[in-house]
């Protein structure tokens, strides 16, 4: 399981330096590895965040459908607020409501708290063991099951393959 | 080529009228929640169209755009969920119009730094 | 022309935000005021062509001279509060 | 006026920032508020060393296109003042920090963070 | 064509700027100063890729990103020392 | 108000001298010649593409030797003012409310900040940036690591053999200047390489990843120091 999660944060780490050097001259790729490794094995002995990424097809599959998913609900979002704060009346009906979640991997709760912020009128607030408090700018449902579908199942439902 | 950059062109400019909106929902909304709502979503995606038009306009310069479009993605929902949840603890009004406030019902859960070391 | 104009209004924001870094009753809003005008200097190094600078004052004079000034104004709110 | 430039308008804030700072320094009664003082005097006199150097429609110094590369000295402005300015804001840290450290140890003896209580030393 | 168009974004971004200004001269409380400050420096990225473009020094995009970084951070501490858990 | 009125009396005539020196400014229309040699020569004489990065390590290297020992003498004196009393470490922890999204960001987000530190530092000759900026840069990873999560730990020994490895082989750099090349911080103790690749400008490079680990770790220990004293009482 550490080598995993060690392999993994070099391989991030690498292509940051990559990318942030924009050229594959051998040199500064051999630097980039000499860096990478020696920042890896002094920051992430202990840490188990990458280790919880599923390293399959089909976890792959389902990275880019989220990721298109997410695009178009961020882009909606943009929209409704757009229009919520052009429009002069406010139409804004706010609340803060509690949904449950059965991700638990700090790193798919973490990326789903994220996507609910950026979605549609959602805030997440605060989150607790498995429930998320999210600030809703217009309150359709007050119990957890409604604003569970209508907040979070859209998400949950890629992330859960790709996280568990 | 020139067809790219005007399109590039027209992505920054529609990125940054995404950010004066932003602005003006800080300035037009009535309470510190709702404030923050507008503030994030739309800079997060006026700066993602900015960076993403200069990437149309200029491709050399992709990889270090790319990295501030990834980076602005991560940071920017973590510091205004940071602080959503510092405004809720200090018990900020929530506005007039508020239905609801589950977490409020719930109470504040003081938590030692003890128990939540998962390591 | 550009340049002239954002300078100008980086400028007005500048100084706008420095009177408010000494006259607000509140210290929390002093400091993050201060941390704001070494950010937007910051771009106004840049506009005067001066990348090296401009790194630096966004580096150190705003990021971590702000994170001391809130240790530091910690320390001595929790002091006032043992006091009290 | 007509070619005023962004080295003006620069040099001009640069002159506030320090006046507000001034003022501020010897005005305010919170020590704390001093020491921010402090550093706003400090950003507009390192606005005003890098106005110095600053030449119009000229680049910055660093010389990554080969364009740059040659008749170097007519296209780049004046790298010595940011240099110098880079020593500046790294020393006005270690002196901002230091003056914070002595304001947490004064309010430590007096229990208060207004000037006017220290009068040890006043003669 | 282009240029004028990215003149344009600048000046719409340079009012984004003032409008958060506003919310941060007027703003009842700390909060609402700070997340009008995050908004604020967000909306700054944008104005230096702009400039950047302008200018055509790839290098000024390094400026942003510790740029981007160092506003995150000072949100950051800003409300964690008001949450009391510095 | 007497003394309100004489501070304005103050500020009022720093104005007229400073609108005097305004009114008088004529914009530089070239560079002087100390920057013109600078400029014309730097590239054959140092290598470096960033033109600043040449004056700050090498012309005006001595300079930089003096502000790296002002950052060393301001940290000490910072840790033995708050060190002082450190001995009955009293244990009555602050309740932390540690957020869990939070504390996942920084652990993705704080290696790769350190890796941008290196980055700015190692590329220090190219692109702006250099030993202070990267230094700064991790020493707020190390900011955002101390307010993310729990119960993090820094290790004060690691750090002040870490300082005082890269101050004693900088200055041993800088004498190997004297006998191999020029003078005192001389570059030319390694070949100058190719201009504008990550190898060249000699020596430069080696001294500002020196100067990096020295600055990060000096004001990661003043971080820390200030850290550790919110617990105390």
């Amino acid at each position: 399981m550490k080598i995993k999660s060690f392999f993994i944060i070099t391989i991030v780490l690498f292509s940051v330096w990559v990318l942030l050097n924009n050229s594959y001259e051998p040199v500064l790729l051999i630097i980039g590895a000499a860096v990478s490794i020696l920042i890896a094995l002094i920051f992430c002995t202990k840490c188990s965040v990458f280790s919880q990424i599923k390293l399959s097809p089909k976890s792959l599959f389902y990275s880019i459908a989220y990721l298109f998913v997410f695009m178009i609900e961020l882009i909606k979002s943009n929209l409704d607020v757009a229009i919520r704060v052009i429009s002069p009346k406010l139409p804004i009906n706010p609340g803060i409501v509690k949904v449950k979640t059965v991700l638990n991997t700090e790193l798919g709760r973490m990326i789903l708290a994220n996507s609910i912020t950026l979605t549609p009128g959602t805030l997440s607030v605060d989150i607790r063991d498995e429930y998320i408090y999210v600030h809703w700018i217009n309150v359709e449902g007050k119990d957890i099951e409604t604003a569970t579908n209508s907040i979070v199942k859209k998400f949950e439902k890629y992330l859960k393959e790709i996280y568990g | 080529m020139e067809t790219l950059k005007l399109i590039g062109a027209i992505i920054v400019l529609l990125g940054s009228i995404f950010l004066f909106l932003g602005a003006l929902g800080l300035v037009r909304m009535p309470d510190l929640f709702n404030r923050i709502q507008a503030g994030t979503k739309a800079s997060t995606l006026g700066t993602m169209l900015t960076l993403l038009g200069i990437i149309l306009l200029n491709p050399d310069w992709t990889g270090k755009l790319v990295i501030l479009i990834l980076f602005v993605l991560i940071t920017n929902p973590i510091s205004s969920h940071v602080l959503a949840r510092a405004a809720h603890f200090r018990k900020i009004k929530l506005s007039d119009k508020t239905i609801i406030d589950q977490l409020a019902d719930d109470g504040v859960e003081e938590k030692d730094d003890i128990n939540n070391s998962k390591e | 022309m550009i340049w002239i104009i954002i300078s100008a209004v980086l400028g007005v924001v500048m100084i706008t935000m420095s009177v408010v870094a000494i006259h607000h009753k509140k210290i929390t809003i002093a400091i993050l005021s201060a941390g704001g005008v070494s950010l937007i200097a910051s771009i106004l190094y840049l506009l005067l062509a001066a990348p090296d600078v401009a790194l630096t004052e966004a580096a150190i004079g705003s990021g971590l001279t702000t994170f001391i000034f809130f240790y530091v104004l910690n320390k001595i709110k929790k002091h006032k509060h043992v006091e009290e | 006026m007509q070619n005023i430039g962004i080295e003006q308008i620069s040099l001009a804030v640069g002159f506030i920032l320090l006046l507000i700072g001034i003022w501020g320094m010897l005005s305010q009664k919170n020590i704390l508020k001093i020491i921010v003082s402090f550093t706003i005097f400090e950003t507009g006199l390192n606005v005003i060393l890098v106005v110095i150097g600053y030449i119009r429609n000229k680049t910055a110094p660093i010389l990554d296109t080969t364009e740059l590369q040659t008749n170097t000295a007519e296209k780049i402005v004046d790298p010595i003042p940011q240099a110098l300015v880079l020593t500046s804001i790294v020393i006005g840290l270690g002196v901002t920090a230091l003056l914070l450290v002595y304001a947490l140890k004064m309010h430590k003896e007096k229990k208060s963070l207004l000037i006017n209580d220290y009068k040890d030393t006043k003669w | 064509m282009v240029d004028q168009l990215l003149n344009i974004s600048a000046i719409i971004i340079l009012l984004a700027v003032l409008l958060s200004m506003y919310r941060f001269l007027k703003g009842p409380t700390t909060f609402d100063r700070i997340a009008s400050f995050d908004t604020m420096t967000i909306s700054m990225i944008g104005l230096i890729g702009i400039i950047t473009y302008l200018t055509e020094r790839m290098i000024y995009i390094d400026v942003a990103i510790v740029y981007g970084l160092l506003s995150f951070l000072g949100v950051i501490i800003i409300s964690k020392y008001k949450e009391k858990s510095l | 108000m007497l003394r309100n009125s004489l501070i304005l009396i103050l500020i009022l005539g720093l104005a007229a001298i400073m609108l005097s020196i305004f009114v008088d400014y004529t914009p530089k229309e070239k560079l002087g010649p100390v920057a013109e040699h600078y400029a014309n020569n730097g590239k054959e004489e140092v290598g470096a593409a960033n033109l600043v990065t040449a004056v700050v390590v090498t012309y005006r290297g001595l300079d930089t030797l003096g502000e790296v020992s002002i950052l060393f003498l301001s940290a000490a004196i910072i840790g033995f003012f708050l060190k002082i009393r450190n001995e009955e470490h009293s244990k009555n922890q602050i309740v932390i409310r540690y957020s869990e999204i939070l504390g996942t960001g920084a652990k993705i987000l704080v290696p790769i900040i350190i890796l941008l530190g290196a980055y700015v530092f190692i590329n220090g000759h190219l692109t702006p940036g250099g030993g202070f900026q990267g230094g700064a840069i991790i020493a707020s990873a190390f900011v955002l690591m101390l307010i993310a999560l729990p119960r993090p730990a820094l290790n004060h020994r690691v750090l002040s053999i870490i300082e005082s490895f890269s101050g004693l082989s900088y200055v041993i750099i800088g004498l190997l200047g004297v006998f191999l090349a020029a003078g005192f911080l001389d570059n030319q103790i390694m070949s100058l390489g190719t201009f504008g690749t990550i190898l060249s400008a000699g020596a430069v490079p080696v001294i500002y990843i020196l100067i990096g680990l020295k600055v990060g770790t000096e004001l990661t220990g003043i971080i820390g120091n200030l850290k550790e004293i919110q617990n105390e009482e």
